[in-house]
């Protein structure tokens, strides 16, 4: 058989599974049949519910508006799959080409596509962590079961961790009339994600809307019996709290492909730029490929660095690049190029960004005005464009992103009538990545070029907190 | 009915608030957020705001897949 | 045909064409007859003569000793290859699968290996660089044109930039008795690539043997009357000089490659450790090869950031493994995982590295004593060892690689009862990458993942002196 | 005659300069200089030099290729 029949018959009869029935995991499954897969199709899935959106899980749940049961994806088509759900993927046979499943079942495969995703990174003390009243939000069951305990008015909740996600949950309790306490490692919030500058915004308007902010310390224990009650400060301070909600980051689900032979890692699955997935010695595998935020995916506009995006768009986007690329022969595979976006909604103001803010090594207000909370402000890396954050300003990000695209210069000039007083660069002052390059990876074993060969060390567990928020 | 927006597209036009604001509705300056399970009631308004979506931002399904 | 049959067919019938007729090309052909690959091989070099090894040329050369004609590379095996010498190559059709040549011949390929190499970087003023006595160091005419000049005796040879090249030929020059000037950009010698305490051990080094080193400053201007007479420097000093040597490093042979669609740029060729080329959009190809100092590949160990090396060791091992999946089915193909090894003789001493030390934060001396320049210093990178470098102590360096692929801790204890007094890390302290990450590189074009693609921006061009040494 | 030798893998054991010093020398205390293009008169000398290397770091090719 030819590589053209070879590619008909598999498009026609293979066996594709997916691991992870989540946004990317379905969309991705949707634009297989799009292309014309009419061979059999399995998504595996550790949740026992069809794949949900979970960015409402920390707003409109929260509030009450939408039921934690109620935000099932809508299909964009039949899939005529198979679901298997409610089981996890605990393995991978690379070179049999089987998934295992965690109730000891072997799934086949032709062709694998993997969006495991990431999970909740728990609070470190486990008896602490089983204490009623803390939460992680994950998962609806998170959302729904948390959101039950701000119906009932908790006198105080605490929110460990002021990234993204801890910023709306707090957002969430002051709308509701709640009183929070936020505790954040770093100096501000959102500083891990958008640099000091965006972050000091960012604590002016927690503490505008009447948010207990509490930077520069770490929760040293949480106290209580049974139900949590009160929660302490590496600064000696203590508060209680009814409700403590840990915030801290994602971790990737990639613990099942640790021994599969792939560059599996903390990290994510390293992939190229048309989802094909690295092995663990940096080479590019042809039947494995991996879409969403489990995949770390190397970006021209970033000097080929690999990046790992937890952006909802990514993930559809890098799906429908996955798919196509399964079933299509090697001079049609599409390169995943689009441009990393993202967006919160927080204390009433739309944060929206495009581009890789954390390479950046200076930023500027470019438009409008940071006393009014609306405004652009671009990111420079050696002199270029490669990243811009707006508040209540989206309308213009469209244009900062071609001017990442086309490598603008960095100061950008400010296309609008309202040019800000001072567009004076800053240093972009991100605080050190401690848990992004944290320990020992990988040992090399072997001597002449034949033999030599990659092995994973396996790391420490990491320490509470060490964690970008 | 099942309804989700795709709000890194979404640029605050604020159509669907005006259309469906039972499903959509603007949170300060220029966010949405939306019902992800609007009642199915509300059927035709929603399809009327996710055909008017100047960025066609809105994925909307109404039966149940299978 | 399977795909089986159609690589049995490739290789007894099939055609593969190297571009690039030194180390690497040369050790790839050999390597591709020894895997049994009897198919129409083709090498095509820019210079005439056939392959030759370039290390003599700064140092053996230039002391008299070796002729500079006389360092052609031993055969490791017949190869019953056409050679197409003195002939560059002028640019790659990928979907005709041709490469062009400067005199208009196009040359057919089933399979192609890039070995394109560098070239020095000349002096960035062309009238300047015209002067009878304006040298650069790259291949054997070079040093043979040289080393005549030097075998007369000039009353002074000034040696522009202070790298491992530059600082060889300095060494050649005081072995023989010839006044020598050292001028380097950065505030000593060897700090580009081994940071800044070696670097100020290499300034003692060269200063005790008579070097007249000057640090911190640019030469501004040559000055001749059609042969150079005198130099100018950016502190208002200036000297009379009858050769000046230009040692600003390499610049990667991949102008031919512009408009090729791959992933070729100032700093080289991106590949996966297989040596598969890039496609400009982050693919990686199927039919393309690339190894030797052209190829930036990525390494597990260090984050599998894409290196690009110019090491004889390297060449040779990545020639090999090239060569190696070039001919062999996907289930077979070998990683290339050597670590990076370098040596350089110079002012009596043998440098050399394993590693990569320019990665490094911090380093310490860990064995030996830097007074009597015979020590091994380690680098470490985030608590882990990642590279060592040693002055006459080199038969330790292959405990240190053993640290660096089992990811030890930094600072490693010392191995032998040697122990220096001091060990304490300082910071690592390399310069600014300037060139490395200088300018734009690529813009993205089109709307739909079916339609999105890369494109190079051109840069402009360099100023003087921006460079590593 | 042609010569070379992976500096990268040699050890300064030094074997090379007792056994062929016309071909090999040692620089300072550990650095070993090779000639690329010994005479021929040279051949059995460079060849057992080769064959002492510890790490066999020497490429030796004593005739011309086709």
């Amino acid at each position: 058989m030819s590589s053209e029949q070879s590619l008909k018959a598999f498009r026609r009869d293979g066996r594709i599974v997916i691991v992870g029935a989540s946004l990317a995991g379905l969309r991705a499954a949707e634009a297989l049949r799009d292309e014309g897969f009419t061979g059999a199709l399995t998504l595996i899935g550790d949740e026992a519910c069809e794949p949900y959106d979970r960015p409402p899980l920390s707003k409109q749940v929260l509030t009450g508006w939408v039921p934690a049961d109620g935000t099932a994806l809508p299909r964009r088509r039949e899939i005529g799959a198979e679901w298997l759900l409610g089981v996890a993927a605990s393995g991978l046979d690379l070179a049999g080409k089987r998934v295992r499943l965690a109730d000891g079942r072997e799934i086949p495969y032709d062709r694998l596509l993997i969006t495991t995703g990431v999970r909740a990174r728990s609070w470190p003390d486990e008896a602490e962590a089983a204490l009623d009243g803390v939460f992680v939000v994950r998962t609806r069951d998170d959302s729904g079961r948390l959101r039950e305990r701000l119906d009932a008015g908790p006198g105080r909740v605490l929110v460990i961790g002021a990234g993204f996600a801890g910023s709306e949950i707090a957002s969430v309790c002051r709308e509701r009339g709640i009183p929070v306490t936020v505790a954040e490692v770093a100096e501000a919030p959102l500083v891990g994600a958008l640099g000091s500058m965006i972050g000091s915004i960012a604590a002016d308007l927690q503490r505008a809307h009447g948010v207990d902010l509490r930077c520069g310390v770490r929760v040293t224990r949480l106290e209580g019996d049974g139900r949590v009650r009160r929660a302490h400060f590496s600064d000696g301070d203590a508060i209680d709290a009814e409700v403590v909600v840990v915030a801290l980051g994602g971790v990737r689900n990639t613990e099942w492909l640790r021994d599969s032979g792939l560059a599996a890692d903390r990290w994510g699955v390293a992939c190229d730029s048309g989802c094909r997935a690295f092995d663990i010695n940096g080479l590019v595998t042809d039947d494995v490929f991996v879409a969403g935020d489990v995949a770390r995916c190397p970006h021209p506009v970033y000097e080929y660095r690999f990046l790992s995006l937890e952006h909802w768009a990514n993930a559809v986007e890098q799906a429908q690049v996955a798919a196509h690329n399964m079933v299509s022969p090697p001079t049609d595979r599409w390169p995943h190029l689009s441009m990393p976006t993202f967006w919160s909604m927080q204390f009433g103001v739309n944060i929206k960004s495009v581009g890789v803010p954390v390479m950046a090594d200076e930023i500027a207000v470019t438009q409008g005005s940071v006393e009014e909370r609306r405004f652009v402000a671009a990111y420079g890396y050696r002199g270029r464009v490669i990243a811009a954050v707006s508040f209540d300003n989206a309308k213009w990000l469209d244009h900062y992103r071609q001017l990442i695209e086309t490598a603008a210069p960095f100061p950008p000039s400010c296309p609008t009538p309202d040019r800000p007083a001072d567009m004076k660069p800053v240093p972009a002052d991100f605080p050190d990545p401690v848990v992004i390059t944290h320990g020992a990876t990988v040992l090399v074993t072997g001597h002449e070029p034949s033999e030599r060969r990659v092995a994973f060390v396996r790391p420490g567990p990491l320490k509470p907190q060490e964690k970008r928020s | 009915m099942r309804v989700v927006v795709d709000l890194a597209r979404c640029q605050g036009y604020a159509q669907c608030a005006f259309l469906a604001p039972d499903a959509f509705r603007m949170q300060g300056e220029e966010a949405l957020a939306f019902h992800s399970s609007p009642d199915d009631a509300q059927r035709d308004q929603v399809l009327r705001a996710a055909a008017a979506c100047p960025v066609q931002a809105i994925l909307v399904e109404t039966a149940e897949p299978s």
